[in-house]
C-alpha cells in the first residue's frame, strides 16, 4: 500500500504514528519504506537506525588493490629477464609504491561501488507501487501488511490527508 | 683470411648475388613467416665460403690517387663494406671517409649500364666498330686521349694503344694536383715527390699542405701525423704550424694556425730564412742573398703576420730539429706559385732537413707502370689543340674536364669541335654528356687492375729501405650489370684491350680478356714481383691476388743538389683591385675533392669538418669582412669574378684571412646523378685564366672576386647548432690543455 | 543580498526546466556541435597522415623529441582537475552552491581525460604497438618497465578516468530516475530506465547512496592530486635542466586546478545560455566560482615565482641558462604571453562589477586557458632547445601544421563529447538542486520564526 | 539482493583469478607445440629417407652431413647442389626417379635450387646455430636428432620439412631459463643468456 | 614463478649497479668454466682526432644508417650515430682560430647508469651483461622519452619509414645493407651499439673455443676506420687490454662520479697551487652520474709555438 504526501513534516508524522501504533500483521521495522525525491536523513531517524555496510567493502577493496599491485609489479620485474635499468635495483621500491598507491585507490573505488549496488539492492526491478510523483516532489510511504491491517493503515494515512493512496491486493 | 683453392673468376660466377634476400623489412612484423623467403643456395661452393660468415677480399681503393689497400667484406655474394688492409704500408688497415664511400660508387643507382651512341643504347660490338670506323684514316696526332692520373697495366695498355695509333697526345689531367710543387721539388731536391717523414720531424711547418685532408696521400700522412703527435716517441710530441690564408683540416689541427695574406707564402718563407739567419742558423750564401731584403718588419706588413711571430717561429725551428717544411696546394696556386714553392723548399735546405725528414723516394722498377701524375697544364694543352681543331677523335677516361675547366677556357665548345668524342664513364657526367659515344665502366669492385700509388710510402714493419709496391685490384662480386647481349659494363682494361685488338690482332690474340693479359704480364715478371723462378704460377698468382699487395725492391732516386736560389724573385703582394677587392680560394675538401665522387650520398651527408655544412656549397667569409659588407650567416651572396659568378650561402668563418673568401670545389654538377646534380655551385667555372709563370699550371688562387648580397637568405643546413662552435661556458665538453701541463711520455 | 538560487522555485519546475535541456536547446547548440565536428575531423585527417608518413611530418627533430602533443596532453589532464575540485572537495565542505554546476564540471573532467588519452596515442611513434606498454601476462614473458614515469601516468590516468566516470554516474542515478519518469516513451526512456537501475528513492537506497558518494569523493581528492603530480614527475624525474625541479608537482596541481576553473567559467557561460539555465546557473554562483578561480590564480602565480626563484638561486648554471633563454630566447614571446595571461589577466576578476559581467568573464576565462596552455608548452619546448649539451642546442623548432591541426582537433573532440553529453544527461543535478532549495527555504523559515518569536 | 551478491562473488572471483594468474603466469604460457604451414618446395625432399631410422627405410644420415654449416656458422644453410650430386651420381638405382631427375636438371643447367625457408624467424631476431650445436651436440654430447629436434621437431619422419615448434619468443625464453649441464660429465649448470640484445638485432 | 623467484632472490634484485657493483645478475648464465666478464669501453684521444669524418662514414656503412637528404637534414632529422662536433676557441664572445679548431666525436656513451634506461615505458633499452646500453628496436614503441632524458642527445629516431623510402636505398644500393643488423623502420629509436654485431661474433668465437675475448679481437667500425687510431675499444675488465690500461693510467674510474685526480686538482687550485704535470683523461657530463663508458683524452696544444 503506497501513500503520497506533500511534504516531509506530514510524512514524518505518519511514519512515527505507524511505528507507535501496534497493528497486528504489520511490522514497522521491515514492512515500512519511505520513498523521497531527495536525500532526507530526518525521515530515516523516524524509521529507526539501519546500519550501512559499504565502508567494509571499501576497506577490502583498497587493501586488495594495494597488495595485488605491489606483488604483481615486483614479481613481474623479477621475472622480466632480470634486466638492469639505469643503475637502479631491478625491483625498485619508490616506483612500485607510486603504482601501489594508484591501485589502492582503484581497488577502493571499484569495490565500494560494488558494495553500494549490493547494499542498495541495485539493479532491481521496480515495485508496482510507484508513482512518478516521488521522483518529482512528493514523499511516498510504502507499507506491507495483511488484509486485516489494511483498514487501519488506510485510516492512518487518510487522517494525515494523503494526496493519494495506491493499493495492491494479493499476497 | 683467404684460401685460394678456387679460381676467382669461376668463383664470381657461382656466387651470384641475385638470389640473396636483402632484409629491408626491419622491425615491422613480429610473427615468423614460413615459406615466404628463399634460402640462399648454390650449385657449387668453394670451401671457404660459408653462408652467414663474411669473406674479405683484398683490393685497392679507387677513390683517389693515394691507392690505399683495402679489403672488402663480402657475404652471400654481396660486397658490404670496404675496410683497410692491415698489411698495407700506405693505410695500415685504416681508411678515410672518401674511401669508405667507394662501395656507394659501386652500388650507385646512376651508373651507366650500357654503351650509348649519341644517347642511344648500342651493343658493345657496335660501339667498338663505331670507334674503329671513326679512327679509319685518322692520323695519329689527330687522336687525343685525356685521362686522370693513371698507373699500372691499364696505363701500359693505353701506352701501347697510343703507340699503335701513332699518337703522342695522352693528356693526364687532374684539377687539383700538386703539379707546381712537384716541379719545384724537382728543382729543389731533384725529385718530384720526396718522402716527407712527418713521423720523424719535431716541427712541421706546412704552407697550406692539407696532408690530413686532401693532399697527396691523406690516410698515409694521418698515420704519420699520429706518430708525430705521440708524446712517447724519442722526438717527443711534435709541433705543427700551418700557414695558409684559408684554414684546411690540417690547419684546424695545428698548434698554431697563421692566416696569411693570400699569395705571400714565399715572402713569409724568405722572411723566415732571414730570421733564422739572424738567429744564427747557417744559411747558404745564395739563399741568404735571396732572402736578405725580407726583414721581419717588411714581411710582417706584406704577409699580415706580426713579425714577432716570425721570430718566435724561427726560434722554435732553430731549437727543435729535425723539422719539416711542406709546400701545399694553397702555396702553389698563384702566378708565381713555383717561386713560392721554391722559396719554401729552400727552408728545408736551410734547416738541414734534406736527407733527414726529406728522404729520397723509391719507385717501381717498371716505368710504364709508374703513375703519370695528372696536371692542369695538360688540360691547357689539350684545350689549345681542340680550339685549333687539331683533334678528330678524342677519348676521355677518369677525368671530367667539361665540368672542371674554367669557363674562360671555353673547353666545352672546343671539345665540341672534335669530330668524335668517346667517354669511358661510370656516370653520365658533364663530359660523358658532351661525348658522342659513352662506354660504361666497371666499378672498382668489379674490375681487375694494378695500381701504383702516386706517393710511395716509407718502409713499414721491416721493409727494405727501397720499398716500393704494386697494388692489385680484383673483382669482389659479380658485375651488377653483366655483359649480356652486348650491354653491361666493362673495365677500362678490357676496353683498351679490345681497341688494341682492332689495331694489332695478332699481338693480343692470346688474351681473351684483360684478366688474362694482367695475369700473364705479372707472371712474366714474377721474379721481379718477388717469386722464385721455380714457383708454380697458379700458387704465386693466387697468393698475390690474396695479398693484394706486391712488395718490390724499388729503385731509389737520388736527392740531387738543389738549383741555386739566385733566380728566386717574388713580387710584392699586388694591391687589391678596387673592383674585385677579395681573393677567391677554391678549397678542396677531404670528402668532395674535385667532385668526381659527388654522387655518393654518404659524402654529401657527412658534414664538412670545418663548417659542418651538408648537401650544399658555401662561401666562407671572415666575420670582419662580413660585418663590413653587412652580410650575416645564411645570406645568399653573389660571388663574381671577371670570368664568371656563382650564388651561394654565406658562412662566417674565423679561419680565413679577411681579404679572402673561400668556396669548396666539387659541388654544382649539372650532370652526374640524383645526389650530385644541382647541389651547390661549381666554382671551377668562375676561375680567372691565370697561369703559373714557369709550369703553366692554372693558378687556382689567383681569382679576384667581389661579393654582393642578393637579398635572399636561408637557414644553412649544417650539423652545428645556432651558437656555432661555442661550448657556452660548459666546463668539460671538448677540453684543450697546453702541452706544458701534461706528461705524455708514459702514455700507452 | 542576492541569493544563489530562488528558494520558492517549485520542484516540479526544476524537473521541467532541466528536462527541457534534453529536449530543445537554443540554435547555438547545433552551431557549436557542427563547428566542433569540423575541427575534430581536421584533426583526424592530420593524424591519419602522420600515422602513414611517420612522426617526421610533425616537424620534430633530434633535440625536440616531444612537441605540442605532450604539452597539450598535460593541458587536458590539468583541465580535468577542477571537476573533482568542485564535486568532491566542495562536497566535503558542504558548500551547496556547487550543486547546480558540479555535474557538467565532472563531465568536463571525464572528457578532458579522454582527450588527454588520445594524445598518448598520437604522440607514440609506433602506436600500433601500444599494447607493449600494458601490463598483461604475455607469451613473451616481457612486461612494461614499471620504473618509467610514463607508465605511472598511464596507471594514474586510467584510475582517475574510471573513478571519475563512476563518480559521475553514481551522482546522476537519481536524475536518471527522474528522466525515466518524465520523458516521453522512446529509446531514451529505455536508456534512462536501464541507467537508473530501478532507482526508487527508497530510504535504504538513499542511505547507502549517501555513504558511497562520500567515500568515492574522499578517494577522488588524493587521486586527483596524485595524478597531476605524477604527470609532473614525467619531467621532475628526468635529468634535464628546467625539468628537474622539486616544486613541479604542486606547481602542476595548482596549474591544473587553475585551468580547470577557467574552463568551468567558460562552459558555465556557454551552458547557461545554450540551455537557458539562467534560473540555476545564477550570477551569484558565477561570482563565487570567479573568486575561487582568482584565489587559485594567485596560488599558481606564487608557485611560478617559487620555481623561478629556486632555479635562480640554485648554483645550477645549466638550469639558469634555460630560464634565461625562456625569457629572452626564441620562445620569449610565448613565455611572456604566458606570464601575462596567467598572472596579470586574473586581476580583472578582483573587481565586483566584472565578476558578474558575462562577456568580460568569458573573455578572461579564455585568456586564462590560453595562458595555461602556453605554460605547458613553455615547460616542454625550451628545455629541449637548450639542454645540457651545447652542440645539440637547436634553432627554435616550430611545430608543423600537422601538429597544430591535431592539437586543434583535440579541442573539437572535447567539445563534441561534452555537448553530446549535455544533450543526453541532465547537466544540472535536479535532485541536488531540490535539496539545495529545500534546505535553504527551511533555513530562512527558521530565521523568520525566530524573528516572530522575538515579538 | 541475492542477485547482486552472486554478481559480486562472481566478479571478485574473476578478479582474484586473473590477478593470481597474472602474478604467477609466464612460464606456463610457452608450451605450444603446433605445426607450421605446409611449404611447397621446388623438389619434394624426402627427409625421412635420408635421416630416418632404419626401420622406416631411412639411412640415418647425420643432419649436419648436409646442413654442414650449422656447426660453424650462424645459419645451418642448404647444401650446394653439388653435394647432392656427389652421392646421387653413384646411386643408379634411384637415378630415374622424378625427384632425382629434377635434381640433375638443376645441376646440368647449373641452376641453384630455390629452396623455401621453412623455419623463418623475423629479421630482427638473431639465432645462432653454431652456439646451440656446440653446447648441446658437442659439449653435452646428446644425439643429433634430439639436439636439432629441440627446435626443428621430428624432421626424420617428415618428407618436406615443416615447422613443428612455435619458435616464438616465449618458447625460446622457456628453454633459456632452464639450467643445462655445462657438458656431458660435469654437474655444473648454466642457463642461456637473458639479454634482449643477444637475440635481438 | 615470479613471486617465489622475487622472494628467493630478493637481495639480487635489490643491488644497484654499478655503484655497489656485484656485476650484472645474468653473469650467472655463464658457468665458471666459460665465465666471460666483459665491460666494453672506449677511449678517444682528442689530440689524435683530426675530425676527418672517416668514423662517421664507416658507421653509415656498418650500421645501415639511412641517408636522409637535405630537406630532412634541415629539419634536424639526420641519423648519424656518430657525429663529429667542431668547437672554436673563444675569447670574449669571439671565435678564435689561432689554435685551430677542436674536434669531438660524440656517440652513445653507453652509460653504466643510463638515464635513458629507467624512463623507457616498455623496457626497450637496458643495461646488458657485457656493459652495453642496449636498444631493442622491435620492442620500441617510440615514446622518445629516452632521448628526452639523454644528456648527450645521441639517440636518433626514425622519423620516417626509411627502408621503404625511395631516396634512402634506391636499388641497387640496398644490396649494401649489412645483414647482421635490422633495418629500422618508422617510429623506432636507435643509437650507437658499439657495433654489437661485431662484439657478438667475437664473444661467440671466444666461447666456442672456451677462452676469453682477446684484446683487439673486436674492433668497432669507427675504430677500424680512424686514420690516426684515436679510438681504442675493448674490455675494461681485462687489465691487459689497451683500454683498461688507458683508463687506469688516466686515473678515470668507471664507478666514480668525481675522479680522485679531479678532487686533488681542485684542492690544489683552491690552495692556489699550480698543479704540475697532470693526466688528461675525462668523461663528459660525469657530474650527472651516468657513469659513461667512453673516456676522452684532452686535446694537447703547444702554447709556446709562435
Amino acid at each position: 500500500m503506497l501513500a503520497l504526501y506533500n511534504n516531509f513534516d506530514e510524512a514524518e508524522k505518519v511514519v512515527s504514528e505507524l511505528r507507535s501504533a501496534d497493528i497486528k500483521g504489520f511490522n514497522a521495522d521491515d514492512d515500512l519504506t519511505v520513498k523521497s525525491p531527495i536525500e532526507h536523513p530526518e525521515v530515516e531517524e523516524f524509521l529507526g537506525d539501519k546500519p550501512v555496510k559499504v565502508q567494509w567493502f571499501t576497506l577490502v577493496g583498497a587493501v586488495m588493490g594495494g597488495l595485488l599491485a605491489f606483488f604483481l609489479i615486483s614479481g613481474s620485474q623479477a621475472s622480466f629477464y632480470s634486466q638492469m635499468k639505469g643503475g637502479k635495483p631491478i625491483v625498485p621500491i619508490p616506483p612500485n609504491m607510486v603504482l601501489t598507491y594508484e591501485m589502492f585507490i582503484l581497488g577502493g573505488v571499484y569495490i565500494t561501488v560494488l558494495g553500494f549496488l549490493i547494499c542498495a539492492g541495485l539493479p532491481a526491478r521496480r515495485s508496482p507501487l510507484y508513482s512518478a510523483k516521488v521522483s518529482e516532489d512528493q514523499i511516498g510511504i510504502l507499507v506491507k501488511a495483511d488484509e486485516s491491517a489494511a483498514a487501519t493503515l488506510k485510516g492512518i494515512f487518510a487522517k494525515h490527508k494523503a494526496l493519494e493512496i495506491q493499493e495492491e491486493a494479493g499476497r | 683470411m683467404i684460401e685460394n683453392d678456387f679460381d676467382r673468376r669461376d668463383f664470381l660466377k657461382v656466387l651470384g648475388w641475385g638470389g640473396t634476400a636483402v632484409a629491408l623489412s626491419g622491425c615491422g612484423y613480429t610473427s615468423i613467416e614460413d615459406g615466404k623467403e628463399t634460402v640462399t643456395s648454390y650449385v657449387t661452393l668453394p670451401s671457404y665460403v660459408v653462408p652467414g660468415i663474411s669473406n674479405y677480399f683484398n683490393s685497392t681503393c679507387a677513390q683517389c690517387e693515394a691507392g690505399c689497400n683495402i679489403m672488402v667484406r663480402v657475404r652471400e655474394g654481396r660486397a658490404l663494406k670496404s675496410e683497410g688492409n692491415a698489411a698495407s704500408p700506405i693505410n695500415r688497415g685504416k681508411m678515410c671517409g672518401l674511401g669508405q664511400a667507394g662501395i656507394q660508387a659501386h652500388y650507385n643507382p646512376d651508373r651507366v649500364q650500357t654503351p650509348l651512341l649519341n644517347g642511344k643504347a648500342v651493343s658493345w660490338d657496335q660501339a667498338l666498330k663505331e670507334i674503329e670506323g671513326k679512327l679509319n684514316g685518322v692520323k695519329g696526332d689527330e687522336v687525343a686521349f685525356i685521362t686522370g692520373t693513371m698507373s699500372g697495366h691499364a696505363q701500359a695498355l693505353l701506352g701501347n694503344y697510343m703507340d699503335a695509333l701513332g699518337s703522342k697526345n695522352h693528356f693526364s689531367y687532374e684539377a687539383v694536383s700538386p703539379a707546381v710543387a712537384r716541379a719545384a721539388n724537382k728543382k729543389a731536391y731533384g725529385v718530384a715527390m720526396p718522402r716527407f717523414r712527418i713521423d720523424k720531424a719535431k716541427v712541421v711547418v706546412s704552407f697550406g699542405a692539407d696532408f690530413l685532408g686532401a693532399w697527396v696521400s691523406p690516410v698515409y700522412f694521418s698515420q704519420a701525423y699520429a706518430q708525430f703527435r705521440k708524446g712517447n716517441r724519442p722526438e717527443g710530441r711534435g709541433v705543427l704550424v700551418q700557414i695558409e690564408p684559408k684554414m684546411t683540416l690540417t690547419g684546424a689541427n695545428a698548434d698554431r694556425w697563421l692566416g696569411i695574406r693570400p699569395g705571400t707564402e714565399g715572402i713569409f718563407a724568405l722572411g723566415l730564412i732571414n730570421a733564422l739567419g739572424a738567429a744564427g742558423v747557417k744559411v747558404p750564401a745564395d739563399i741568404a742573398a735571396a732572402a736578405k731584403d725580407y726583414n721581419p718588419e717588411r714581411v710582417g706588413t706584406d704577409t699580415g703576420v706580426a713579425f714577432d711571430q716570425i721570430n718566435k717561429l724561427a726560434a722554435l725551428l732553430k731549437e727543435r730539429t729535425p723539422s719539416l717544411v711542406l709546400a701545399g696546394t694553397a702555396a702553389e696556386g698563384y702566378a708565381y706559385g713555383s717561386q713560392n714553392a721554391m722559396a719554401i723548399a729552400m727552408l728545408n735546405h736551410v734547416l738541414g732537413n734534406v736527407g733527414k725528414t726529406v728522404e729520397a723516394p723509391a719507385s717501381v722498377p717498371f716505368p710504364q707502370l709508374a703513375p703519370t701524375v695528372g696536371s692542369r697544364s695538360a688540360l691547357t694543352a689539350l684545350n689549345a689543340g681542340l680550339a685549333a681543331g687539331k683533334y678528330k677523335v678524342v677519348f676521355s677516361y677518369g677525368a671530367n674536364p667539361v665540368y672542371s675547366a674554367p669557363a674562360a677556357m671555353k673547353f666545352k665548345d672546343n671539345f665540341g669541335k672534335a669530330g668524335f668524342k668517346v667517354a669511358f664513364a661510370q656516370y653520365l657526367d658533364e663530359t660523358a654528356k658532351a661525348a658522342d659515344l659513352v662506354l660504361p665502366l666497371d666499378s672498382a669492385m668489379e674490375e681487375w687492375a694494378t695500381v701504383v700509388p702516386e706517393y710511395m710510402p716509407a718502409p713499414y714493419e721491416g721493409h727494405a729501405e727501397n720499398y716500393a709496391q704494386v697494388s692489385l685490384r680484383q673483382p669482389v662480386m659479380e658485375k651488377l650489370y653483366p655483359n649480356k647481349e652486348g650491354s653491361g659494363t666493362r673495365s677500362v682494361g678490357d676496353i683498351l684491350l679490345a681497341l688494341l685488338k682492332q689495331r694489332k690482332p695478332e699481338a693480343y690474340k692470346g688474351f681473351d680478356d684483360f684478366y688474362a693479359y694482367l695475369r700473364s704480364a705479372v707472371l712474366e715478371k714474377k721474379t721481379v714481383f718477388g717469386a722464385a723462378a721455380k714457383d708454380d704460377n697458379d700458387i704465386f698468382w693466387n697468393d698475390t691476388v690474396g695479398k693484394g699487395i706486391v712488395a718490390l725492391n724499388g729503385v731509389t732516386a737520388k736527392l740531387a743538389g738543389r738549383a741555386s736560389a739566385s733566380e728566386l724573385a717574388l713580387p710584392a703582394p699586388a694591391a687589391p683591385d678596387a673592383a674585385y677587392p677579395l681573393r677567391l680560394i677554391p678549397s678542396v675538401s677531404a670528402s668532395m675533392r674535385d667532385g668526381r665522387n659527388a654522387n655518393e650520398p654518404w659524402l654529401q651527408e657527412s658534414p664538412d669538418p670545418l663548417t659542418t655544412i651538408v648537401w650544399d656549397s658555401w662561401v666562407e667569409i671572415h666575420p670582419k669582412t662580413a660585418a663590413k659588407l653587412g652580410i650575416v650567416e645564411g645570406d645568399i651572396v653573389d660571388v663574381s669574378s671577371k670570368s664568371g659568378s656563382i650564388k651561394a650561402q654565406a658562412y662566417l668563418f674565423p679561419g680565413i684571412h679577411p681579404d679572402a673568401v673561400s668556396v669548396p670545389v666539387g659541388y654544382g654538377h649539372e650532370a652526374m646523378g640524383r645526389y650530385a646534380n644541382g647541389t651547390g655551385a661549381n666554382v671551377f667555372a668562375m676561375l680567372d685564366p691565370v697561369f703559373d709563370k714557369e709550369t703553366g699550371e692554372l693558378a687556382l688562387n689567383e681569382t679576384a672576386v667581389k661579393i654582393s648580397k642578393t637579398g635572399a637568405r636561408v637557414i644553412i643546413v649544417k650539423e652545428e647548432g645556432p651558437i656555432g662552435g661555442s661550448q657556452a661556458g660548459r666546463k668539460k665538453i671538448a677540453v684543450k690543455v697546453s702541452a706544458g701541463k701534461v706528461d705524455l711520455t708514459k702514455e700507452v | 543580498m542576492t541569493k544563489d538560487i530562488r528558494e520558492d522555485i517549485a520542484w516540479a519546475q526544476i524537473n521541467q526546466d532541466v528536462m527541457k535541456s534534453l529536449e530543445n536547446p537554443r540554435k547555438l547548440y547545433w552551431v557549436i556541435l557542427f563547428a566542433a565536428l569540423m575541427v575534430f575531423s581536421v584533426g583526424i585527417g592530420c593524424e591519419i597522415y602522420q600515422y602513414i608518413e611517420g612522426m617526421g611530418v610533425a616537424n620534430m627533430n633530434n633535440p625536440h623529441m616531444w612537441g605540442l602533443y605532450i604539452a597539450t596532453f598535460i593541458f587536458w589532464i590539468g583541465m580535468s582537475h577542477s571537476g573533482t575540485l568542485l564535486s568532491a572537495i566542495l562536497h566535503l565542505m558542504h558548500a551547496d552552491w556547487r550543486k547546480p554546476i558540479y555535474r557538467f564540471a565532472e563531465a568536463m573532467t571525464t572528457f578532458s581525460l579522454m582527450t588527454a588519452g588520445l594524445f598518448v596515442a598520437v604522440h607514440l611513434g609506433r602506436v600500433w604497438q601500444i599494447y607493449y606498454a600494458l601490463p598483461y601476462p604475455s607469451e613473451r614473458w616481457v612486461w612494461p618497465n614499471f620504473q618509467s614515469p610514463l607508465l605511472w601516468d598511464a596507471m594514474a590516468i586510467f584510475t582517475y578516468l574510471s573513478s571519475s566516470v563512476i563518480f559521475l554516474y553514481i551522482g546522476s542515478i537519481p536524475d536518471f530516475a527522474i528522466a525515466r519518469d518524465n520523458i516521453h516513451p522512446g529509446w531514451r526512456k529505455k536508456l534512462y530506465s536501464i541507467l537508473a537501475l530501478g532507482w526508487e528513492g527508497t530510504d535504504r537506497q538513499w542511505r547507502n547512496f549517501r555513504v558511497t558518494y562520500l567515500t568515492v569523493a574522499c578517494f577522488l581528492i588524493p587521486l586527483a592530486v596524485s595524478v597531476h603530480s605524477i604527470v609532473a614527475s614525467d619531467f621532475a624525474m628526468s635529468q634535464q635542466p628546467g625539468w628537474h625541479v622539486t616544486s613541479f608537482p604542486p606547481y602542476f596541481v595548482a596549474g591544473a586546478l587553475y585551468s580547470g576553473c577557467a574552463a568551468i567559467i567558460t562552459l558555465f557561460i556557454i551552458l547557461r545560455y545554450v540551455f537557458k539555465f539562467e534560473e540555476y546557473m545564477t550570477l551569484p554562483i558565477l561570482k563565487k566560482t570567479v573568486r575561487l578561480t582568482f584565489a587559485i590564480a594567485m596560488v599558481w602565480t606564487y608557485l611560478n615565482c617559487i620555481e623561478f626563484a629556486s632555479v635562480w638561486y640554485s648554483h645550477d648554471q645549466v638550469a639558469k641558462d634555460v630560464l634565461i633563454q625562456k625569457a629572452t630566447g626564441p620562445y620569449a614571446p610565448f613565455w611572456w604571453a604566458m606570464i601575462f595571461c596567467g598572472s596579470v589577466v586574473p586581476f580583472v576578476m578582483m573587481f565586483k562589477r566584472f565578476q558578474t559581467n558575462i562577456p568580460v568573464m568569458f573573455a578572461v576565462s579564455l585568456l586564462l586557458n590560453l595562458g595555461m596552455w602556453l605554460e605547458r608548452w613553455m615547460i616542454v619546448a625550451p628545455t629541449y632547445s637548450h639542454g645540457y649539451y651545447p652542440w645539440t642546442w637547436d634553432h627554435d623548432q616550430w611545430p608543423s601544421l600537422i601538429q597544430w591541426g591535431i592539437v586543434f582537433g583535440s579541442f573539437g573532440w572535447f567539445t563534441l563529447l561534452f555537448m553530446v553529453f549535455c544533450k543526453i544527461v541532465p547537466s544540472v543535478s535536479m535532485y541536488e538542486v531540490k535539496e539545495m532549495v529545500y534546505h535553504r527555504s527551511q533555513a530562512t523559515k527558521k530565521k523568520q520564526l525566530g524573528i516572530e518569536g522575538a515579538h | 539482493m541475492h542477485f547482486s551478491l552472486r554478481l559480486f562473488t562472481l566478479l571478485a572471483g574473476l578478479f582474484l583469478a586473473a590477478a593470481s594468474y597474472a602474478a604467477d603466469t609466464a612460464p606456463k604460457l610457452t608450451t605450444a607445440d603446433d605445426l607450421g604451414p605446409e611449404v611447397a618446395q621446388p623438389i619434394e625432399f624426402p627427409h625421412f629417407r635420408h635421416a630416418g631410422d632404419e626401420k622406416d627405410g631411412g639411412m640415418q644420415i647425420n643432419c649436419m652431413y648436409c646442413h654442414t654449416y650449422a656447426r660453424r656458422s650462424i645459419v645451418a644453410g642448404i647444401p650446394p647442389v653439388q653435394k647432392c650430386i656427389g652421392c646421387h651420381q653413384n646411386i643408379p638405382s634411384v637415378r630415374e626417379t622424378p625427384r632425382i631427375k629434377q635434381l640433375f636438371e638443376y645441376y646440368d643447367n647449373n641452376k641453384a635450387i630455390p629452396w623455401k625457408k621453412v623455419h623463418d624467424l623475423p629479421d630482427f631476431v638473431r639465432f645462432n646455430h653454431e652456439r646451440h650445436i656446440k653446447r648441446f651436440y658437442f659439449q653435452q654430447d646428446r644425439p643429433y636428432q634430439e639436439v636439432c629436434g629441440y627446435c626443428h621437431g621430428d624432421v626424420k619422419t617428415m618428407v618436406v620439412a615443416r615447422r613443428q615448434k612455435s619458435l616464438t619468443m616465449g618458447w625460446c625464453a622457456n628453454c633459456h631459463q632452464k639450467d643445462h649441464p655445462v657438458n656431458a660429465t660435469s654437474s655444473e649448470t648454466g642457463h642461456g643468456p637473458n639479454d634482449c640484445f643477444t637475440c635481438h638485432k | 614463478m615470479s613471486v617465489s623467484n622475487l622472494l628467493e632472490n630478493w637481495s639480487k634484485f635489490r643491488h644497484t649497479h654499478p655503484v655497489e657493483d656485484k656485476g650484472h645478475p645474468d653473469w650467472e648464465a655463464y658457468p665458471s668454466g666459460l665465465k666471460t666478464d666483459i665491460k666494453w669501453a672506449m677511449a678517444i684521444d682528442l689530440d689524435a682526432c683530426t675530425g676527418c669524418n672517416a668514423c662517421s662514414v664507416a658507421c653509415y656503412a656498418e650500421n645501415n644508417l639511412p641517408v636522409v637528404g637535405k630537406e630532412k637534414y634541415a629539419h634536424g632529422q639526420e641519423m648519424h650515430w656518430m657525429r663529429i662536433e667542431r668547437y672554436w676557441g673563444e675569447e670574449n664572445g669571439e671565435f678564435k682560430a689561432e689554435q685551430g679548431a677542436q674536434f669531438l666525436p660524440m656517440m652513445c656513451q653507453h652509460c653504466e647508469a643510463a638515464p635513458c634506461e629507467t624512463v623507457c615505458p616498455v623496457g626497450a633499452t637496458n643495461h646488458t651483461e657485457d656493459g652495453l646500453n642496449s636498444q631493442i628496436y622491435n620492442r620500441c614503441i617510440g615514446s622518445r622519452y629516452c632521448s628526452a632524458n639523454c644528456p648527450f642527445k645521441v639517440r636518433y629516431f626514425n622519423w620516417y619509414n626509411y627502408p621503404e623510402q625511395e631516396e634512402s636505398w634506391p636499388a641497387p644500393m640496398h644490396l649494401q645493407l649489412n645483414p647482421d643488423l635490422t633495418v629500422r623502420t618508422k617510429g623506432v629509436m636507435e643509437k650507437c651499439t658499439f657495433c654489437k654485431q661485431r662484439t657478438y661474433v667475437a664473444r661467440n668465437n671466444a666461447r666456442n673455443e672456451e677462452r676469453e675475448v682477446a684484446d683487439g679481437e673486436v674492433q668497432t667500425a669507427c675504430q677500424q676506420a680512424c686514420p690516426t687510431g684515436a679510438i681504442s675499444f675493448g674490455n675494461l675488465h681485462d687489465p691487459s687490454s689497451k683500454v683498461a690500461k688507458q683508463w687506469a693510467q688516466q686515473g678515470v674510474d668507471i664507478i666514480k662520479e668525481v675522479q680522485d685526480k679531479d678532487k686533488e686538482r681542485e684542492k690544489m687550485e683552491h690552495e692556489g697551487k699550480e698543479p704540475e704535470k697532470m693526466v688528461r683523461g675525462y668523461r663528459i657530463l660525469e657530474e650527472l652520474r651516468p657513469y659513461p663508458s667512453v673516456m676522452y683524452l684532452e686535446r694537447v696544444r703547444e702554447e709556446s709555438a709562435v
